[in-house]
């Protein structure tokens, strides 16, 4: 069973959530879906384990050979990557059934978990996927399931921020389809090792090009990247909780993949980077974004909103250290990815816990919360500080990874400018801890208890993974930067 | 007999061809909706039964007629239903034919508004 | 030289007067058949990528030798299908919105959340 | 083809009615590209299912749509630089319908030369669908299931012991009137319905050697349930085919396909590897192409169902609140 | 031959879309959605004849089918909002 866990990894949710229509109860559904969450979690361990013992894994579907048929391919960057939404994914859920009794009407929870594997499974799957078009199709599964859930929402604003997303969305995943029609068109292939190794022939045609045009703003439109970053804040804010835990986690964290697998291995290296003046391009845009994004969350009363643009800033952060393009920049990149998933996660729920007691994520609710709600607070203070980079966290590590890797490029005004993006983190956090610890409660807020122990278990849990892998570093640091090196052809 | 298979498969896609045409230029120059709908419904059924049998005269192989004869069928069928239901609609609805003038400038307003 | 690429112009201008739909206009229905009409020519790009000249629909059949290329067909056939589930879903959305405000206009929405924050 | 690019009209409906005959005009146009399976879907798709989706959707929503566009130039120029971003890649293009464009020479021919012997069916769409790219099928059912659920999410409705007693006397009163109403229509209908769902069936079963299969099957299916609901009413219709049922049996569709690939993992073979269902390979591939596509259309065919029962309900409901409060 | 009915049935379509684009009212607008679809039949088939693949005539059967359904079922949703149109005005 060992040589199928590629395609398990996938198929495990995909295959449960359909089966969530047949049991009945609300509570069994959320079990299962944990369960099966866990087993994907397990299982994308394991396949960390093969692949950093025995290299790349490749598994053809149906037993037809790569480019004709569909390949899995997982290296190291993938065995991150499904990492990532897996263990967030189960951590998440495990708060799920008691944060979703307030938001979300009793008679939609079972579709709510459906929905939820359904979006883990298409993220799953374009990550494990090493077929072009197969991208495409998984794309679609996560993000019609992520319309559906943010239109869960309880505000009507919710709808209205899922359209957004829906509409920007399909205009991205359409770009995608174009690009990659442009790529199969020049070179007869739809499979990405397949292409990677048939672009160099055709690599001076304005198709190609074109291509590569259209699949960088597809994608980047999925990312948020700064000026396409519109539809996320209000989806991010109006969704229900859990559902802005699982994504801010995940989301964008696949489209930074595909953004890194469709540069890196389909295009290659130099044709990426001399195609386009892409590298000054994203390195204006990413800290445009940090800028832009950071002064927005500082004015923001919505501490959902305020942390949805924060998310904006770190993609920024994620992006710098793309376009530095050495194996050092994109080892920060693949480190910040993990690291802001994990504080992301932490944040996120720690703030579906505060819906649960006092009903809403306004900065003017939070005025004492401290005394109130003290282990959740504290979390969200953990993971406040992780955000802004102080040492012992993990934003302290891949802080420290993105800036020696601008010194190393000799960018220091880059360097500068990411360190004083770091200061406007402050702030912001600032703003919440404020709120909460030095002002006094609001009138009629005596009954607000600590949250139940199902939310405080998994933000715990996220929070100390947060403080343990800032202080021992080796296994990320080590995949990351095994990772970097496979994609700059390096062997580690 | 091949010859005459031949012709007359050839008159009855002609004929065909020309039942299509006078119908498409009952649409487009007829004054009203029912007239316009006369020249359509009225031209329609026939025309396609024409070029239907045309065409099954030239292949006559088994499961091709067969399926011609399904379309022709069905054709038969749906399409006097359908002017029929769409007749009624728009009788339905007072959309008088045009005695006077300005009475379908009301509707025309009306339905565009 | 233009002949050869005249297809694919058609193409892209039916893409972009999809796309402009989509961008320009307020309607929420509206920006959804837009939406529809800019995948439905991808497709048709797919497909003219697809055809080969002299080549027939790629059913196996006795005495043909050229076949068009079928790959381009299954992928759109696939795409169809995302398409169609897209648009259902933004329907639905549309009609949620409408309930819960009344309009279906873009600016008109911005308006009420602007009075809701 | 060009025509359809004045879609540029305020009234909804005329919209609406234009993008039916985008559909089918797209669709004639696969079929002249040689693609027929891709017109079949289209037509039933494009022309069919969305355009009847969008016309309940506007009935809920009203037609008109506002004069006011904003950022038009922005607009305009985003489309234009997009536009001739195309148009320069479109230059160092193959040129349509050259037998020697790369599209052709790489990974296409194994289809069409070896398909026969490896598959064992006649149309190389199918074959390919179903068992090259199986897991690309997959994918498209399960983002069909999704968009079922999605809608259920969104637009399902409680339904109380009071709607189903309202149901059942608006029943009664269906019967009394339909003698008067729409006579005809009936009458074809119910004549026409076995009919459509025996086509349903031929399709779905002859998808190995013509065009057709489990999704247009499933979509064709649909449209019968559909035309039936329309006509009869959708408390009738709700009456016949329960809804709970329906997402079980749209649940069933994928699970099938899933379970096809489960099998094959189980034998020691990789995932959707057919062979493994019978001893000679080939047998097994048919058995698995017949699976599948037998789960393709369950699913389809209930989604649709599905999506246009709540599309439909939903409007019902609002119709009966604006009832009740005048 | 076939050609030639080809090409009629070409200038009936662009004729019915025309009739489309500019139909004052609406039941002009189905009228010619309805004649389109019947033309496309019967272009479909000839289309057939004319490549010399007679057998995709189910594609043929498939629009007549889904012509009549969406007709219909645009005929009994315009009814509906019309309806609710003139309850509008009435108030």
């Amino acid at each position: 069973m060992l040589t199928h866990l590629p395609i398990l990894q996938v198929i495990v949710p995909l295959m449960a959530a359909p089966l969530c229509l047949f049991l009945t109860r609300s509570r069994l559904v959320w079990l299962f879906a944990l369960t099966v969450s866990g087993l994907a979690f397990l299982i994308s361990s394991l396949l960390l384990q093969q692949v950093m013992n025995s290299g790349t894994i490749i598994y053809t579907l149906g037993g037809w050979d790569a480019p004709w048929g569909i390949e899995y391919r997982i290296d190291y960057l993938n065995a991150l990557l499904l990492l990532v939404i897996t263990a967030v994914s189960t951590v998440v859920l495990v708060a799920a059934h008691t944060s979703i009794q307030h938001e979300i009407p009793k008679d939609k929870h079972t579709l709510f978990y459906i929905l939820y594997l359904l979006s883990l499974a298409g993220m799953l799957g374009i990550v494990a996927t090493g077929d072009a078009f197969n991208v495409f199709v998984f794309l679609e599964i996560s993000s019609l399931s992520a319309y559906a859930l943010i239109a869960l929402g309880k505000d009507r604003r919710a709808l209205w921020a899922s359209y957004q997303y829906l509409i920007m969305g399909t205009i991205g995943a359409t770009f995608i389809l174009i690009g990659i029609g442009l790529m199969y068109q020049m070179t007869g292939t739809l499979n990405m090792y397949d292409l990677s190794q048939r672009l160099p022939e055709v690599e001076n045609s304005r198709t190609v090009f074109t291509a590569f045009a259209f699949v960088i703003v597809g994608v980047c439109l999925k990312l948020a990247l700064f000026p396409l970053h519109l539809w996320l804040p209000n989806a991010y804010a109006y969704a229900p909780s859990i559902v802005t835990a699982f994504f801010a986690a995940t989301a964008t964290k696949v489209a930074v993949y595909l953004l890194i697998r469709f540069t890196f291995s389909i295009f290659g290296l130099s044709f990426s980077f001399t195609a386009l003046p892409l590298q000054a391009l994203f390195v204006v845009l990413g800290l445009l974004g940090i800028f832009v994004a950071s002064f927005a969350a500082i004015y923001q009363k919505n501490v959902k909103h305020l942390f949805a643009y924060s998310s904006i800033a770190q993609i920024g952060y994620m992006i710098v250290g793309f376009s530095v393009s050495t194996a050092t920049g994109l080892t920060a990149t693949l480190l910040h990815l993990f690291n802001h998933a994990l504080m992301k996660s932490a944040l996120f729920l720690a703030l579906a816990a505060v819906v649960y007691r006092i009903g809403s994520a306004q900065l003017s609710q939070f005025h004492g919360l401290g005394r109130q709600m003290p282990f959740t607070m504290a979390a969200i203070v953990i993971g406040g500080l992780s955000l802004i980079g102080v040492p012992l966290t993990v934003g302290f590590v891949s802080k420290w990874y993105l800036v020696l890797a601008t010194i190393e490029n000799g960018w220091w005004p880059v360097t500068v400018l990411i360190l004083l993006g770091s200061l406007l983190a402050i702030v912001y956090v600032w703003r919440i801890v404020e709120a909460a610890y030095f002002k006094p409660p609001l009138a009629g807020s005596e009954g607000i208890k600590e949250a139940p122990m199902s939310f405080l278990i998994p933000v715990w849990t996220l929070v100390i993974a947060n403080i343990y892998f800032g202080i021992d570093t080796r296994l990320s640091v080590q995949v990351a930067q095994a990772a970097a090196q496979s994609l700059f052809g390096v062997s580690p | 007999m091949d010859t005459l298979i031949n012709i007359s498969s050839a008159l009855f896609l002609l004929l065909g061809s020309f039942l299509c045409v006078s119908g498409g230029v009952g649409i487009l120059r007829f004054p009203d909706f029912y007239t316009r709908m006369h020249a359509v419904g009225v031209t329609e059924t026939l025309a396609t039964a024409m070029i239907l049998i045309g065409l099954m005269l030239q292949n006559p192989d088994g499961l091709v007629v067969l399926k011609l004869m399904i379309i022709l069928l069905m054709t038969l069928f749906i399409s006097p239903t359908a002017s029929h239901a769409l007749a009624s609609a728009a009788v339905h609805n007072n959309l008088m034919p045009e005695l006077d003038k300005k009475e379908d400038n009301e509707k025309e307003t009306s339905s565009n508004s | 030289m233009i002949l050869g690429l005249y297809n694919y112009w058609i193409v892209v201008v039916l893409m972009m007067v999809g796309f402009y739909i989509v961008i320009a206009h307020g309607n929420l229905i509206k920006k959804i058949v837009g939406l529809s009409i800019f995948q439905t020519s991808v497709f048709i790009f797919y497909i003219s990528m697809a055809k080969v000249d002299g080549g027939t629909a790629p059913i196996l059949a006795e005495g043909i030798q050229q076949y068009s290329n079928p790959l381009p067909h299954v992928l759109i056939l696939t795409a169809i299908v995302v398409g169609i589930a897209t648009t259902a879903l933004g329907l639905a959305l549309a009609v949620r919105i409408k309930e819960a405000y009344g309009s279906i206009e873009e600016e008109e929405i911005q308006e009420k959340d602007n009075l809701d924050c | 083809m060009v025509a359809i690019a004045i879609v540029r009209m305020k009234d909804l409906f005329a919209v609406i009615m234009l993008s039916g005959i985008y559909g089918l005009l797209s669709a004639s146009f696969f079929v002249a590209m040689d693609a027929v399976d891709v017109a079949f879907t289209e037509a039933s798709v494009g022309a069919g299912i969305s355009t009847l989706l969008m016309l309940v959707a506007i009935t809920m929503t009203g037609r008109s749509e506002n004069p006011t566009r904003h950022k038009p130039v922005l607009a305009l120029a985003v489309v234009i630089v997009t536009g001739s971003l195309l148009i320069y890649g479109t230059l160092d293009m193959p040129y349509f319908g050259l037998a020697q464009d790369p599209v052709h020479l790489h990974v296409a021919p194994r289809y069409i030369n070896d398909s026969m012997q490896e598959v064992g069916v006649p149309n190389i769409v199918t074959s390919v669908l179903a068992s090259y790219r199986a897991f690309d099928t997959l994918g498209e059912v399960v983002v069909i299931f999704t968009a079922g659920m999605g809608v259920l999410a969104l637009l399902s409705v409680v339904r109380r012991p009071r709607d189903i007693a309202r149901d059942i006397a608006k029943i009664d009163s269906l019967n009394k009137s339909m003698h008067e109403e729409h006579l005809i229509l009936r009458i074809v209908v119910k004549i026409l319905i076995p009919f459509i769902l025996l086509f349903a069936l031929y399709v779905q079963f002859h998808g190995d050697f013509g065009p057709g299969g489990g999704f247009q099957a499933g979509v064709i299916f649909a449209a019968a349930i559909i035309l039936y609901a329309m006509l009869f009413g959708m408390s009738t219709a709700r009456r016949v085919i329960n809804q709970s049922f329906i997402q079980l049996f749209a649940a069933i569709g994928v699970l099938l396909y899933g379970s096809v690939g489960v099998i094959s993992l189980l034998n020691g073979k990789n995932f959707l590897d057919y062979s493994v269902l019978s001893d000679d390979p080939i047998a097994g591939q048919h058995l698995g192409i017949l699976l599948i596509e037998l789960g393709v259309g369950i699913t389809v065919a209930s989604v649709m169902v599905i999506i246009f029962f709540n599309f439909a309900c939903r409007k019902d409901d609002q119709q009966n609140i604006e009832n009740n409060e005048s | 031959m076939l050609i030639a009915a080809t090409i009629a049935i070409l200038v009936v379509m662009i004729m019915a879309i025309v009739r489309g684009i500019m139909g004052p009212t609406l039941y002009d607008r189905i009228l010619a959605v309805n004649m389109f679809g019947t033309k496309t039949v019967l272009l479909i088939s000839l289309l057939g004849f004319v490549m010399g693949r007679p057998e995709f005539l189910d594609i043929a059967i498939v629009y007549a089918l889904i012509n009549f359904i969406s007709v219909i079922g645009v005929l009994h949703y315009s009814d509906a909002s019309i309806f609710k149109r003139s309850d509008q005005q009435k108030k």
